[in-house]
Formats: structure tokens, C-alpha cells, sequence
């Protein structure tokens, strides 16, 4: 599974992509915030304000209940600002 | 129908609406909508904007179908750029074209508005002293939920 | 604040909207509002616009006002041609500048409504056969009552 | 009292501009109109329905019931049609 970052979220991680292979109780976005907060104190803190993290599944905003496959291109960012 | 573009280069509003103009002699209104970088105070240096490629296009490309949708739009163009821009220079141009007034000036709206939420870019603002990620607005949140009822 | 002017000469958006923007690092959001004339069918020749000389100029200042009243505008610009138009011309022109999108977008709807049910001018269309005078819209007089509520 | 017609009313009177000497009892746009639609056949057509007359005195928009002045530029037409 790939995930990308962006904006400060990504900044605070230290990189713009990571590939991951996940334990199988990771199912769904909330779970993948959990085990990722517990990787790094970098990932700890820009995941910190879970209603500050939107997340793309495939190039498609979902919410933090969606289902995840173990192909999925996720990605992880703070409220859009562009416009 | 729709015209989506992401890029670095800025934008020249006449051409872009002698294109949505060209050959349709049905349309009787024209809205467009240029967003620009703003500096209130004359402490801004530059504005960057950071985008996810691929999602940006997709995401772009599935707000233009949802407004041709919504109106009948003879016409319909969304350019954003992204990179490091300067005070005062183009952000987003949307264009909208359509018999009468209203379709054009209410797709243009809902473009902005879902643009503005959904759209996955990402401005960070560098003055004199430091850089800063813009914060997102609760009043955009809010200009979506007009579209609901 | 706002610029106001009735002529025969068509107009040119891009040269407008940098009038407006002119020296304005403030401005955030600029809207176009451009009416063209419409041939649906192809059977229109040319578009002649009469108007009131002298009341013209003076409603349309009038109208501009009154939207800079209700908005925080930065700038706002009316041009309105007159005289013997062909089929895709460009009839009249609004631009409206703000911080935020909100005022620009809304003065724009609002200055073409009242524009349409107040300022003095007439349309006669030219086909193939015969002169017709554009007859006034129920519509037109709706639209501005959603600006008193 | 000077009176100008616009778009179809000024070619159903025939002319775009007349200069009137009005009688006392005339007070008001609507006593004008009642006045002028006796004057000519084409007045009477271009002023028939009322509901389609729109006046303007001094360049601004009145109501029918609008007392007028024996200087005052009176301007009758349709609906308009701009923008």
C-alpha cells in the first residue's frame, strides 16, 4: 500500500510517500491513522487532530470509516486551501 | 464538454473566453471568476501551492460534470495553477457560458465553492520572517451547504 | 469608485479587469459578467440597442452605488454598448472586485438584475423578414426581488 | 413641458420628442397619459395598455401617481430590455 502526504501533514511526517505492508486489523482509514500515529513521533503529531486529517482512497475523498484493500493508494492531508 | 486544466504557467482570461465563445452563437452570458493572491498588508513575499496530480484533474474534471449536471452550461472552463506565485498574480480562473444569466452566474458560484473544499491544493504563505500553511475557512465548509437544498 | 460607460465601441475584458486590479493587492476575487447577443437559431441579422441618453449613464452610476453600498467592493466597472450589433457581439460588461468571493459574485448577480429591469435601453432584433422589439422577461422582474428579502 | 418616447411607443406617436403646454387639470404622469392618449390615434396605440407604459421624470423612474411640474423632462416607454 502507498501512502502520500501533503501540505503540513507531510512536512511533519518528513516525507511525501511511504509504502507500507499492513498487519491484518488495520480495515479501515481509522484503524491505518492509529497504527501510522504509533510509527513516528512525526507521524504522532500531524496526525494528532484526527478532524484536522483528510484522507484520499484512490484519488477519491472517503471518511475515516471507509474500507480499505491492500492495493489502495491512500493519501493523507490537512483541509484543502486552494481557489 | 468541460475544459480542466492544472498548471505553472498563468493564464490569459480573453483567450481563454474566445475558446468557450467559439462557434456558439447561442450563448448569451459569460461569468468568470479569477482568484488571485491577495496581500493585505504588503507583508507577503510569495504564495506557494502545493496540489496531489492526478487527484487535482480527476477532482477538477468530476466538479465541472456535477455543475453541467446542475445547469444547462453551454460552456465550462476551470484552470488553477500551482507552484510559487507573487501578490497579485492569477490563482484560478473559472469560466461559464449559457443562454441566460442566471445558469452562468450560479454554475460559476458552485464551481468556486466546491472548488474551494474539494479541490486538493494547498497554499503556503511566505512573509518577511517565515512560512505558513494557510488555514482553511469554516465560511467555505459553510458556502457548501448552500448547494444541498 | 465605480466606472460607468455607454458606448458604441465594443469593449476589451482583459484591459477592464486590469483597470480594476490596477495598484489593488487587496483584491482577491474579480467577476465578469459578459451578455452577448444570442442567436439561437440563426435566423438573427442584428441586434439594435436604443436608449436615454443622459438617464442611461445616470442609472447605471445609480446601480453601482447601490451595490457598492451593500458589498465590500474594491472595485466595480459597467459598460453598456449601444447602436447596431451582430449576432455574438458583446452587449454589456460588469466587473466587480473584492477580498473574498462572496461580494464579487453576489454584486455582479445583483448589478445585472437591476441593470436589466432599470437601465433605459431597448433591444430590436433584425431577421431575415422582419424588425422585432425584444419584449421585457416576468423573469427579469423576479430576479430582482430576491434583493429585497 | 418637454416629453420624449422610447423603442416602440416613439414609433407608434411617430416622433421622439415633443414639447407640451400643459392644462391646469393635468397633475400627475397618469392624468399625462390619459391627456396625451387623446392627442393622436398614434398616441392612443402606443399608450393603449397602461401596464406596459414606464415613465421617467428628470431622468429618474416614477410611479403613474407622480405629481408633475411644468418644467419637468418627462421620458415614456416600455419596459426595458438591456443588459
Amino acid at each position: 500500500m502507498i501512502v502520500k502526504y501533503f501540505s503540513w501533514i507531510r512536512e511533519n511526517i518528513g516525507q511525501a510517500e511511504e509504502t507500507l505492508s499492513l498487519p491484518d486489523t488495520v480495515k479501515t482509514v481509522a484503524d491505518l491513522l492509529d497504527y501510522l500515529s504509533k510509527s513516528s513521533e512525526g507521524h504522532a503529531a500531524a496526525l494528532d487532530v484526527r478532524g484536522l486529517v483528510r484522507v484520499a482512497v484512490n484519488q477519491i475523498h472517503v471518511q475515516h470509516d471507509h474500507a480499505l484493500s491492500a492495493d489502495d493508494e491512500i493519501a493523507i492531508f490537512p483541509p484543502v486551501t486552494g481557489g | 464538454m468541460a475544459y480542466v486544466s492544472v498548471q505553472t504557467d498563468d493564464f490569459d482570461l480573453n483567450a481563454e473566453v474566445a475558446c468557450i465563445r467559439a462557434g456558439n452563437q447561442d450563448i448569451g452570458a459569460v461569468v468568470s471568476f479569477i482568484g488571485t493572491v491577495r496581500d493585505i498588508d504588503g507583508s507577503l513575499r510569495s504564495m506557494t501551492l502545493e496540489h496531489y496530480p492526478g487527484m487535482t484533474e480527476q477532482e477538477l474534471e468530476r466538479i465541472a460534470n456535477e455543475a453541467e449536471k446542475r445547469w444547462p452550461l453551454i460552456g465550462c472552463r476551470i484552470i488553477h495553477r500551482f507552484g510559487t506565485l507573487k501578490p497579485a498574480d492569477n490563482i484560478v480562473l473559472v469560466i461559464t457560458a449559457s443562454r441566460h444569466r442566471s445558469a452562468a452566474f450560479e454554475a460559476a458560484d458552485f464551481l468556486m465553492d466546491f472548488l474551494k473544499s474539494n479541490a486538493p491544493f494547498w497554499k503556503k504563505e511566505t512573509t518577511a520572517g517565515k512560512e505558513q500553511w494557510v488555514e482553511a475557512k469554516a465560511a467555505d465548509e459553510q458556502a457548501l451547504e448552500r448547494w444541498n437544498s
